[in-house]
C-alpha cells in the first residue's frame, strides 16, 4: 500500500477502513541467510538496505521486545553530522544525505526537519576548535557556518548573551541539522523491509549462538533454534549481555543517558542548541514539547533510568542559557542505555567468529547514524568488506591505536 | 458577578472575597478555594479546547489529574503556561486566560479541526506531507508547529526565583489523606522522623471532599485534629502544597514545595522549592484516581468525574450543574448523587451499567440499571445524555464513574510493573517496588476508608519497627467499611459518535482501534501511534480505558494486553524549580585571583579560565584595540619585565619517603634523580599513550615536592594521582594535599626581572645566575620576611622567575612589585600576552594537550622513558601512534608576510581540493609576533619535521579564507634558548 | 543514589566521581613479553556485566578515598563497599 | 621597601539574620598533618604527649582541653589542625612541637572560614548542604567534607547549634553568596 495525502482523503471518506498492518507478524523459518538480532532502528534499517539496495531478503530480524523499544524510542530525535575526526564525518555525512531523502524513499513520514543544530561556543580557544571542526565538516561535504555573537542573536535573540556565567560568543551552525520523529524511523524501515520480504519478528529473544569451531551457523531464542549464513548482531545498549553469550568482551560499558520532554507549547525555539560550557542541548517538537538532555549519569548500569543529580544539571544548564524556560514543566523523563564505547565512536565489523558480525558502541549518539548504520552494515554483510565511510569502526583499532577520539579523553566511557 | 452556583457549607472563607479575572470578566471567589471552584461557582463551564480538534472542553476533574482545565496564569514574564485550575489555588488578583485557541474561546477558529477528524486520525502525519520534499520545513511543519503546542511562554527571563534544599528522615508519608494520615500519627508517636507531604494545601486528601465520619466525627475534623496533633511534635515535618514527584535510588525522593504560588506577591522569596528528600522507609498513601467512561461525545463542558462533582459540592460549596445525571459502574458514583442532592443539586437520572447496586437513590432521581450513556449535546456545555434504553435525559452536569484506579506512579519510578486485580478492576502496585518502600491505602488497592486508615497504621507499625522504633500498639481510628463494589465496564461500544479516551489529546476509541488495525498492538505502540497519555496529564484517567479497547480488539483480557509503567515527574515540575539558584551569574561559582582586585582597579579585561576570571590584558589609555594592549604587553616582557598572576595553575603538595618513586612513575620522564633545590618539566600520559598534561615539578626536599599542573586538568590530574597512589601503588609512602588555594604565584619574566626581584627577594638570599639557575627553586622571604617560594622558570623564554607567597599577601604582592618594578618599566601582562610569548617559542597548552596527541607528536617523544614502569609508556609503543607520517608540532609562518593564520584551519598540500582525503593536520594556535612582525601559528602536520620549508595551503574554507603558508621550525623566538639562562 | 562508606557513613553519590570497573586496579606488569597485549585487554575491554559490578568511585568531594563499590547495575542495589586501598593490597599490590 | 600587608578572604564578613548569624573567622592556621607509612603509633603519641588528645579518627574532631588546638580527622591519613595563628610558619611550628613524625603543609590561605551560628543556622544550611546535620547524626565536634553549590566544603559543628564551614579561598565570594541567600531564603 503506498501512502498519500490521497489515500489520506478517500480513507477519511470511506471511514479508514482500508488501512493494512504496517507489517506482518510472521512465524520465524527454521533458516534464513542473515539474521538480524535487535529490531530497533538500526536492526530494521540493515535489513532495509540488505533488501533494497543488495537484493538480499530471505532475512529475518528478531527483537526481544516490541518493534523499536530500544534507543530509537528513546531518545532526542537530534540528527546532525558535525563531526570532527576524518573516520566519522564522512560516515555521518553520508548518514545525513541518506536522511534527507529517507521519507520519498521509504514512503513514510518520519517528519525529517532540518531546523539546524548550534553549538554555542564561550571563550576564543572554543571558537578556534569548532573552526577546526567546522573545516572538517566542509572538507567532508558537510555544511557548516561559523556564527559570532551578532549572527547568532539574529537566530536566537533569547539567549542569556550578557548575563551567562559562560558569556555567550557564537556558534558553530550547521543548517542541514536537525530532528527527526523518532518512532516513525523504526515504523518506516519496518514497513519498508516488510514489503521487500524481510520477516521482522517481535517478541523473539536471542538466548544463545550456534558456535561450533569458531563458527556462527545461527541463534537459539525463546521461539527456537533458528540457522543463518551470517548473524548481524546490533543491539546497542545490550551489546555487553548479548555478545557474552558468544563468549566476547567488548570495549564498551554500558551506561545511562536521560532525556526530558516538556509540557507542550507554542513554538518557542527554531532548531535544536547545545550549550558546550554546560551539559544542556534542546529542540522542540512538532507537537511543542521542549526535548532536551544532558550528559550520562555517568556510571554502568543497565536500568533504562537515571537519577536527580543529573535531571537538575540539565535544567542547570537549560536557565543557564535561556531563562525563559523556567515555567515551563519538565513533563517527563526517561532514560536509554547506552552502548559507551572507550574512544566514543561505534563499531562496524566482522568478529573473531565467522559468520558473526557486530555493530554497536553508539554512545549517544546512534539514532543520527541510523540510516548510515544500517547502510554500511548491509554493506559489509553483503559483500564482508566494510564500506568507504566505515573502514576504521573495527573492534581491534585499540590493539593498534587507532583510537577515534572526538573528545580526546582516552579511555573512560562515561566522559565520552 | 454573583457566585450563582455557590451553596452552603464547604472548606472555604466566606469572610473574605478574593476578585479574580478569567477571560478578562471579573469574578469572586473566598480562601479556600481552588481556580477551578471558583469557577465553577460562578457558574462558568466553558474553560479550554482540546489540543487537536480544538473541541470545547470544560473542568473535569478536581485534582493534578486535569486534563482539560489548562489555563495561562498570571500576566507578562509571570505567565504560568498549561496551569491547572483544579490545582491553582486561589489569590486575589489572579489573572487567567483560556488557551490553544485562534479568536475567542467560544469561537475558535480552529475548531474547524474538528470538521476535518476523519483525515486527522491517528498517524495520518505519517502517511502524507511527503511531496514535494521541500515542502516540509517550509509549509507543512510551520503550519503544524503553529497549531500544535498548548500554552505560550512569555519568552521573558523568569523573574521569580527558586531554591533546593535537602531533607533526611526516617519515614516519609507521601499522601496526607486517610492512609497518609493514620501513617503519620502511628510512626510520630513512634518517635521515629517524619515528613508529611500532600500536593494539597489543605491537608486530609479525600476527607476534604465526603462526608464519611470517623470515630463519630466528621472525617474533614478528624483530618484537621490530626494535623494539629502532628504539627505538635518536633520528630513531624509536615509539607502542605509539596508534591513527591519522583522515587529515585536507595530511599531518595524528590519533592517540589509551592512556597508563594498561592500568593499575589512571593515578596522576593523562592517561588518553589526543590527538596531531596532522604528517606529510610517510606510509605506511598497517594490515593486513588476515578476514570471515565468511553462513550459517545463524552468529552463535553459538565461531563465530570463523579467524585469530582462531590468534591465540588462537599469541599468547596460549588455545584457543577443544577440538574445532575450519573453515569457510573460502581457504587462510588451513587455517593456522588447523594451527596449532591443534599447540598441542592436535582439528581436527573442514575444511569448504572450494572444489574444491580447497593445504595439507594436520593428522593425523586430516575433510575437505569443495565443501561449506558450513549450519546451527549449541547456544544459548549452539556445539555442533554442520551441512554442505550433509547432515552434521553435533560441534564447540565454529567457525573460519570468508571472505578478508581490506584495512583501507583512512585511505585513504578523504578521500573516497577503493577499487577491487575479484578475486585477494583484496575492495576494495583506490584512486587517490585522501590526499596524502602511501602503502599497503603487507595493507593494500594484498598478503596473504602476503614481500610485506608487499617493499612496506613499498619504500614506505618512495621516501617517504624524495622527502624528499631517501637509503636503503641493503638488500633487505628474507626471508620464504615463502605460499599464500593466496582465492576469492569470501561467503553460503550457504539458505531455511532467518538467517545473519547484521552480527553488532553483527542484520543478517542476509534483511533485505538485504528491502532490495532494497523498493527500497533503493543502497549508502547498504542501510545506512541495514538499519542494515548503523553499528555501534561500523562494518561492519569486515560490510560486505562485505552487499554480496555485494544483488549477488545485483540479479544484478550487487560492485564494480557500489558500496562504501561509511569516516569518521573509524577506531576510536571518547572525546569527552574530543578535548577534552583544555579542560573546566571550564579549558574557556577567564580574563582578569583588575589590580584583581581588590583587588576580590577588597572581595567583590566577579565576571560574565564574554567571557572577562574583571569585578566587577558591591561588596557593602556589611547588604546582601542585589544592588539595594541596585547603587543605592548608581549614586547615589555622581551624588552624589560613584565609580571603575570600564574595563581591558577594547579599546585600540588607531594611528600613521602616514596614521593620520587612515585613521581617516576606518574611521569612519563624520570624524576627520581632530580636534585633538591631544582624544577623539571614533566610530561604525563594517560595509560594509553596520549598526553595527559604537562608542568613543572620542584624539589623542595628529600621527601617534598611541589607540582604544577595546567589551570584545565588540576582536579583531573590530582584524582588521577591518587588513583596511582591508592589503587596503583597503595604500598608507597606518598601524600598529596592541593596547595593550589594557598599560594599567589606571580611569574616576573623579561630580561630585567632578576633586577625586579632583587628589589623583593630579601637581601640574605642570593639570587645571581650561579646561586639560583635556570631551573632552580628555593625558599625564600620577601619584603622583610613574608615567606615566599621562588622558582627560575620560564614560559616566556625570557631570564624569568615565579614567586609565590601565602594568598593573603598576594594582593599587596602584586602592588609591591608593581612598585619595586617601576624603575625597570614593569608591566602587567594578561593571558594574550603570555599566549603569544609561548607560541613564539613553540610551548604546547590546552590547544595542543588536545586529548589526542603524543609525546612523540609533540616532538617530546624521547623524554618517554622505555627504563622504567610509568603510566602510558607501553601503549605509547603501538604502532598507529608511531607511523612515519604521524602529526607533528610544527610552526607555521605565511607566506604573503601579511596574511593572518587562523586557528582551525587546515593543512593541505599545494594543488589539492580541501577534501578529507587531502586533509594533512589543522593549526591549533595563532599569534601576531609583534617581535617578528608577521603572523605566526602553530599546529599539527603529518610528517612536519621532515617538511620544513614546504609551502602548503592552510584551508579556512568556514570563514572562506584559504591561505599558502610556511612550515617551519615551532621555536620562532630565541630558538637555541639562551635568554631564559640569562 | 547513597554509597555508604565504610568510614563516613552514607553519603550521597553526588560527592563521588566515577572510574569504573575495579579491575583497573590490577594493572599488567610493564615488563612481560605480551605486555602490550596485557595492558590492552586492561585498558579497554570490560566484562560489563548486567547484575553484580565491581567498580572504583573516588570521594573527591569527601575524604579523598577511592572506593571498591559492589553495585546491581540492573538494580542499582549497592551489597558491599571497601576502601580501594585495602582491596589493592589484598590482590597484592604494593610499590 | 614596601611591605606586605595580610587580607582575610571575605573582608571580616558579619551579617546577622533573624534566628542566625553569618561571620567570617579570621586569625586561624590550618596546618595538614599527613601520616608517614608506618610511624601511626609515633604521631599519635607525639600528638598526645604534646596536647593531650588522641589522634581523631575521620569524620570527627577532637579539641585539646586547654582549646588550643583542634584536630579535624578529614581523611585516612590526613588531618588538619585549627589553631590561633602566631606564627609566618605555622606548619614549622607544629614541627617544632611535635617533631618531624608527620608531614605538615601549610593551609591556612587555602581557606575561607564562615560561621553560621543561631538557632536557625540548621535550617538555614538544609538550603545547601546534602548532609544529615541532625544533632543525633552529626554530634558536636562531628567533621565532614562534602559539597554546596559546587564548591568543596568542610563542616565542623563546634557547638550545638554552630558550625564552621570552610571553602576555598579563591571561590570565597561563590561561597558567601550560598550562604547568605540561604539565610535570607528562609526568613
Amino acid at each position: 500500500m503506498r501512502y498519500s495525502g490521497f489515500k489520506v482523503l478517500w480513507e477519511g471518506l470511506t471511514g479508514n477502513r482500508g488501512w493494512q498492518p504496517v507489517w506482518r507478524e510472521p512465524e520465524p523459518k527454521s533458516s534464513y541467510d542473515i539474521i538480524i538480532v535487535g529490531g530497533g532502528g538500526h536492526g530494521l534499517s540493515t535489513a532495509y538496505y540488505l533488501a533494497r539496495e543488495f537484493g538480499l531478503t530471505n532475512i529475518a530480524v528478531l527483537e526481544k521486545g516490541w518493534l523499536g523499544s530500544g534507543n530509537v524510542g528513546r531518545n532526542t530525535t537530534i540528527i546532525r553530522s558535525n563531526y570532527m575526526l576524518p573516520g566519522n564525518e564522512p560516515f555521518y555525512e553520508l548518514s545525513m544525505k541518506l536522511w534527507e531523502d529517507l521519507e520519498q524513499d521509504f514512503n513514510y513520514n518520519a517528519m525529517v526537519s532540518q531546523r539546524g543544530i548550534i553549538n554555542l561556543y564561550h571563550s576564543d580557544p572554543q571558537r578556534d576548535a569548532f573552526a577546526r571542526r567546522g573545516n572538517a565538516m566542509i572538507m567532508a561535504g558537510a555544511d557548516a557556518v561559523l556564527l559570532d555573537r551578532a549572527g547568532l542573536e539574529k537566530q536566537c535573540p533569547f539567549l542569556d548573551f550578557d548575563n551567562a556565567r559562560f558569556p555567550i560568543k557564537g556558534g558553530l551552525w550547521q543548517p542541514r541539522g536537525g530532528t527527526v520523529r523518532h518512532d516513525a524511523v523504526a515504523w518506516g524501515y519496518a514497513r519498508g523491509a516488510d514489503i521487500r520480504g524481510v520477516d521482522i519478528i517481535q517478541n523473539c529473544e536471542v538466548t544463545g549462538f550456534l558456535i561450533e569451531d569458531g563458527v556462527c551457523s545461527g541463534v537459539e531464542t525463546t521461539r527456537g533454534t533458528i540457522e543463518a549464513k551470517k548473524t548481524a548482531v546490533c543491539v546497542a545498549g545490550s551489546s555487553g549481555r548479548v555478545m557474552a553469550k558468544a563468549g566476547m568482551r567488548l570495549p564498551i560499558e554500558s551506561h545511562v543517558l536521560q532525556a526530558f520532554v516538556s509540557e507542550g507549547l507554542k513554538p518557542v525555539i527554531p532548531g535544536v542548541i547545545t550549550f558546550g560550557a554546560g551539559h544542556f542541548y534542546v529542540s522542540q517538537s512538532d507537537k511543542g514539547g521542549l526535548v532536551f538532555g544532558g550528559d550520562i549519569d555517568g556510571y554502568n548500569t543497565y536500568a533504562q533510568r537515571g537519577n536527580l543529580p543529573v535531571v537538575e544539571d540539565v535544567c542547570e544548564g537549560g536557565m543557564a542559557i535561556m531563562p525563559m524556560i523556567g515555567r515551563a514543566r519538565l513533563l517527563r523523563a526517561w532514560g536509554g542505555v547506552m552502548d559507551m564505547s572507550m574512544d566514543g565512536s561505534p563499531f562496524i565489523d566482522r568478529t573473531h567468529i565467522a559468520g558473526l558480525y557486530f555493530n554497536g558502541g553508539w554512545c549517544y549518539g546512534g539514532f543520527k547514524a541510523t540510516p548510515a548504520s544500517g547502510f554500511c552494515y548491509a554493506h559489509l554483510l553483503a559483500k564482508d568488506e566494510p564500506h568507504p565511510t566505515a573502514t576504521e569502526y573495527r573492534l581491534d583499532r585499540f590493539i593498534s591505536g587507532g583510537m577515534i577520539d572526538e573528545k580526546g579523553v582516552g579511555a573512560q566511557p562515561n566522559l565520552h | 458577578m454573583s457566585q450563582s452556583n455557590r451553596t452552603q457549607g464547604g472548606h472555604i472563607d466566606r469572610s473574605k472575597t478574593l476578585r479574580f479575572t478569567f477571560n478578562g470578566s471579573r469574578l469572586e471567589g473566598h480562601p479556600g478555594d481552588t481556580l477551578a471552584s471558583a469557577l465553577i461557582a460562578n457558574g462558568v463551564r466553558l474553560v479550554g479546547r482540546s489540543f487537536k480538534y480544538h473541541r470545547p472542553r470544560g473542568i473535569f476533574s478536581a485534582g493534578s489529574e486535569e486534563p482539560n482545565a489548562l489555563v495561562e496564569l498570571r500576566r507578562d514574564a509571570h505567565r504560568e503556561p498549561n496551569t491547572r485550575a483544579t490545582v491553582t489555588e486561589l489569590f486575589d488578583g489572579l489573572a487567567a486566560n483560556s488557551q490553544n485557541h485562534r479568536g475567542p474561546l467560544r469561537y475558535d477558529l480552529l475548531a474547524v479541526n474538528d470538521y476535518l477528524s476523519p483525515f486527522l486520525t491517528a498517524g495520518f502525519y505519517y502517511k502524507t506531507f511527503m511531496w514535494p520534499k521541500a515542502f516540509w520545513e517550509k509549509l507543512y511543519e510551520p503550519i503544524i508547529r503553529a497549531s500544535a503546542g498548548l500554552g505560550r511562554l512569555s519568552m521573558q527571563e523568569d523573574p521569580d526565583a527558586y531554591d533546593k534544599g535537602f531533607l533526611h528522615c526516617d519515614l516519609l508519608i507521601i499522601g496526607a489523606g486517610p492512609a497518609g494520615l493514620s501513617a503519620a500519627l502511628t510512626a510520630a508517636r513512634s518517635g521515629a522522623r517524619v515528613i508529611l507531604a500532600d500536593e494539597d494545601f489543605r491537608l486530609g486528601g479525600r476527607l476534604n471532599a465526603e462526608t464519611l465520619e470517623i470515630s463519630g466525627d466528621s472525617g474533614a475534623d478528624w483530618a484537621q485534629a490530626t494535623v494539629a496533633e502532628l504539627s505538635s511534635m518536633d520528630n513531624v515535618r509536615l509539607m502542605p502544597r509539596t508534591t513527591v514527584y519522583g522515587a529515585y535510588d536507595h530511599g531518595i525522593y524528590g519533592a517540589i514545595e509551592r512556597k508563594t504560588d498561592h500568593l499575589a506577591d512571593g515578596g522576593g522569596k523562592p517561588r518553589q522549592v526543590l527538596w531531596r528528600i532522604y528517606s529510610r522507609r517510606a510509605i506511598l498513601c497517594a490515593g486513588a484516581t476515578e476514570r471515565s467512561i468511553a462513550f459517545g461525545n463524552n468529552d463535553r463542558p459538565g461531563i465530570m468525574l463523579a467524585g469530582s462533582v462531590r468534591a465540588y459540592a462537599n469541599r468547596w460549596a460549588a455545584l457543577p450543574g443544577r440538574r445532575v445525571a450519573v453515569f457510573t459502574n460502581n457504587d462510588d458514583g451513587w455517593r456522588t448523587a447523594s451527596d449532591l442532592a443534599a447540598q441542592g443539586a436535582e439528581i436527573a437520572a442514575i444511569v448504572d451499567t450494572r444489574e444491580r447496586a447497593s445504595l439507594a437513590a436520593p428522593a425523586g432521581a430516575a433510575v437505569s440499571m443495565g443501561t449506558s450513556v450513549v450519546d451527549t449535546k449541547g456544544r459548549h456545555g452539556l445539555k442533554g445524555v442520551a441512554l442505550s434504553n433509547g432515552s434521553t435525559v435533560e441534564c447540565d452536569c454529567l457525573a460519570v464513574s468508571g472505578g478508581w484506579s490506584p495512583n501507583v506512579h512512585l511505585t513504578c519510578h523504578q521500573r516497577g510493573r503493577p499487577v491487575w486485580r479484578d475486585d477494583i478492576a484496575g492495576f494495583a502496585p506490584g512486587p517490585d517496588l522501590p526499596d524502602g518502600m511501602r503502599v497503603a491505602g487507595a493507593a494500594n488497592g484498598s478503596l473504602t476508608l476503614a481500610a485506608a486508615l487499617r493499612e496506613g497504621h499498619e504500614q506505618a507499625s512495621a516501617a517504624a519497627g524495622e527502624l528499631g522504633f517501637s509503636t503503641v500498639a493503638k488500633t487505628p481510628p474507626a471508620a464504615e467499611d463502605e460499599a464500593v463494589e466496582a465492576s469492569a465496564f470501561f467503553h460503550v461500544k457504539n458505531d455511532g459518535p467518538r467517545a473519547w479516551i484521552d480527553l488532553q489529546n483527542d484520543v478517542t476509541a476509534k483511533d485505538v482501534k485504528l491502532a490495532h488495525q494497523e498493527g500497533f498492538r503493543s502497549v508502547e505502540h498504542l501510545k506512541r501511534y495514538t499519542t494515548l497519555g503523553m499528555a501534561t496529564d500523562q494518561g492519569k484517567t486515560a490510560n486505562l480505558l485505552g487499554l480496555s479497547v485494544m483488549a477488545e480488539c485483540t479479544g484478550r483480557t487487560i492485564p494480557e494486553t500489558g500496562t504501561t509503567i509511569f516516569r518521573p515527574p509524577y506531576t510536571p515540575v518547572p525546569i527552574g524549580a530543578f535548577a534552583g539558584r544555579a542560573r546566571g551569574k550564579e549558574f557556577r561559582p567564580t574563582r578569583l585571583t588575589t590580584s583581581h582586585k588590583w587588576a580590577e582597579e588597572r581595567g583590566a579585561v577579565f576571560v574565564e579560565a574554567g571557572q577562574w576570571l583571569r585578566a587577558q590584558w591591561f588596557p593602556q589609555s589611547g588604546e582601542t584595540r585589544w592588539r595594541e594592549s596585547v603587543d605592548r604587553e608581549a614586547a615589555a616582557v622581551r624588552g624589560s619585565v613584565g609580571i603575570c598572576d600564574v595563581t591558577t595553575l594547579g599546585k600540588i603538595d607531594i611528600q613521602g619517603r616514596d614521593a620520587a618513586e612515585f613521581l617516576n612513575k606518574v611521569y612519563a620522564n624520570g624524576f627520581a634523580k632530580l636534585a633538591v633545590g631544582k624544577v623539571r618539566y614533566g610530561l604525563m600520559l594517560r595509560e594509553d599513550g596520549i598526553v595527559m598534561d604537562d608542568g613543572t615539578t620542584a624539589r623542595l626536599g628529600e621527601n617534598h615536592f611541589v607540582m604544577t599542573t595546567t589551570t584545565a586538568n588540576a582536579v583531573s590530574v590530582f584524582r588521577h594521582m591518587e588513583f596511582c597512589r591508592q589503587c596503583l601503588w597503595p604500598g608507597l609512602d606518598v601524600h598529596l594535599i592541593s596547595a593550589t588555594e594557598q599560594w599567589a604565584q606571580f611569574a616576573v619574566a623579561g630580561p630585567r626581572s632578576r633586577d625586579l626581584l632583587r628589589k623583593a627577594v630579601d637581601p640574605e638570599f642570593d639570587i645571581s645566575s650561579e646561586a639560583f639557575p635556570f631551573m632552580g627553586c628555593g625558599e625564600v622571604s620577601v619584603f622583610g620576611g613574608t615567606p615566599a617560594r621562588l622558582f627560575r622558570i620560564s614560559f616566556s623564554g625570557e631570564l624569568a622567575y615565579e614567586i609565590a607567597v601565602p594568598a593573603r599577601y598576594g594582593d599587596a604582592m602584586i602592588r609591591a612589585l608593581m612598585e619595586v618594578g617601576e624603575e625597570f618599566g614593569v608591566v602587567p601582562y594578561g593571558t594574550e600576552a603570555l599566549s603569544v610569548l609561548r607560541i613564539e617559542k613553540g610551548h604546547p597548552v590546552a590547544a595542543e594537550l588536545c586529548g589526542q596527541t603524543t609525546a612523540r607528536d609533540l616532538g617530546l617523544g624521547r623524554m618517554v622513558s622505555k627504563k622504567k614502569d610509568c603510566i602510558g609508556n607501553t601503549l605509547s609503543e603501538r604502532s598507529n601512534l608511531n607511523r612515519e607520517d604521524g602529526l607533528s608540532l610544527v610552526g607555521f609562518a605565511p607566506v604573503m608576510r601579511n596574511d593572518q593564520l587562523s586557528a582551525g584551519a587546515h593543512f593541505v598540500s599545494r594543488g589539492k581540493p580541501a577534501s578529507t582525503e587531502n586533509d594533512e593536520g589543522w593549526m591549533t594556535s595563532v599569534a601576531y609576533s609583534p617581535e617578528l612582525g608577521h603572523s605566526i601559528g602553530l599546529g599539527f602536520i603529518a610528517g612536519g619535521h621532515e617538511r620544513m620549508g614546504e609551502i602548503i595551503q592552510a584551508a579556512d574554507p568556514l570563514r572562506g579564507r584559504t591561505i599558502e603558508v610556511r612550515i617551519v621550525s615551532p621555536h620562532f623566538v630565541d630558538p637555541e634558548g639562551e635568554r631564559q639562562r640569562a | 543514589m547513597i554509597i555508604n562508606h565504610p568510614l563516613l557513613g552514607p553519603r550521597d553519590a553526588s560527592e563521588f566521581t566515577y572510574l569504573g570497573d575495579a579491575s583497573l586496579i590490577d594493572r599488567p606488569d610493564w615488563q612481560a613479553e605480551d605486555a602490550q597485549q596485557q595492558f590492552h585487554d586492561y585498558l579497554y575491554l570490560r566484562d560489563n556485566p548486567a547484575g553484580e559490578h565491581r567498580e572504583l568511585w573516588f570521594h573527591e568531594q569527601g575524604d579523598r578515598s577511592w572506593l571498591v563499590v559492589t553495585r546491581n547495575t540492573l538494580t542499582h542495589e549497592i551489597t558491599g563497599v571497601e576502601l580501594a586501598r585495602d582491596v589493592a593490597m589484598q590482590r597484592g599490590r604494593g610499590r | 621597601m614596601p611591605s606586605l600587608v595580610a587580607n582575610s578572604p571575605l573582608g571580616d564578613f558579619r551579617q546577622e539574620f533573624d534566628g542566625l548569624e553569618v561571620a567570617e573567622v579570621t586569625g586561624l592556621a590550618i596546618v595538614s598533618i599527613a601520616t608517614p607509612h608506618g610511624r601511626e603509633a609515633e604521631l599519635a603519641g607525639a600528638v598526645l604527649d604534646a596536647w593531650g588528645i588522641e589522634f581523631p579518627p575521620v569524620g570527627a574532631s577532637i579539641e585539646s582541653t586547654a582549646g588550643e588546638i583542634r584536630i579535624l580527622g578529614l581523611q585516612p591519613g590526613q588531618v588538619f589542625a585549627l589553631f590561633q595563628r602566631d606564627d609566618e610558619r605555622p606548619a614549622e611550628a607544629i614541627a617544632r612541637k611535635i617533631g618531624d613524625y608527620g608531614y605538615y603543609t601549610d593551609q591556612s590561605d587555602s581557606w575561607a572560614i564562615l560561621r553560621i551560628s543561631g538557632d536557625r543556622s540548621r535550617e538555614a544550611l538544609e538550603r545547601i548542604c546534602a548532609l544529615d546535620l541532625h544533632p543525633d547524626v552529626f554530634k558536636t565536634g562531628g567533621v565532614a567534607r562534602t559539597v554546596m553549590e559546587h564548591l568543596g566544603v568542610i563542616v565542623l559543628r563546634d557547638k550545638d547549634d554552630a558550625f564552621l564551614l570552610l571553602s576555598a579561598r579563591s571561590s570565597a565570594p561563590s561561597f558567601l553568596h550560598a550562604v547568605v541567600t540561604s539565610a535570607k531564603n528562609i526568613q
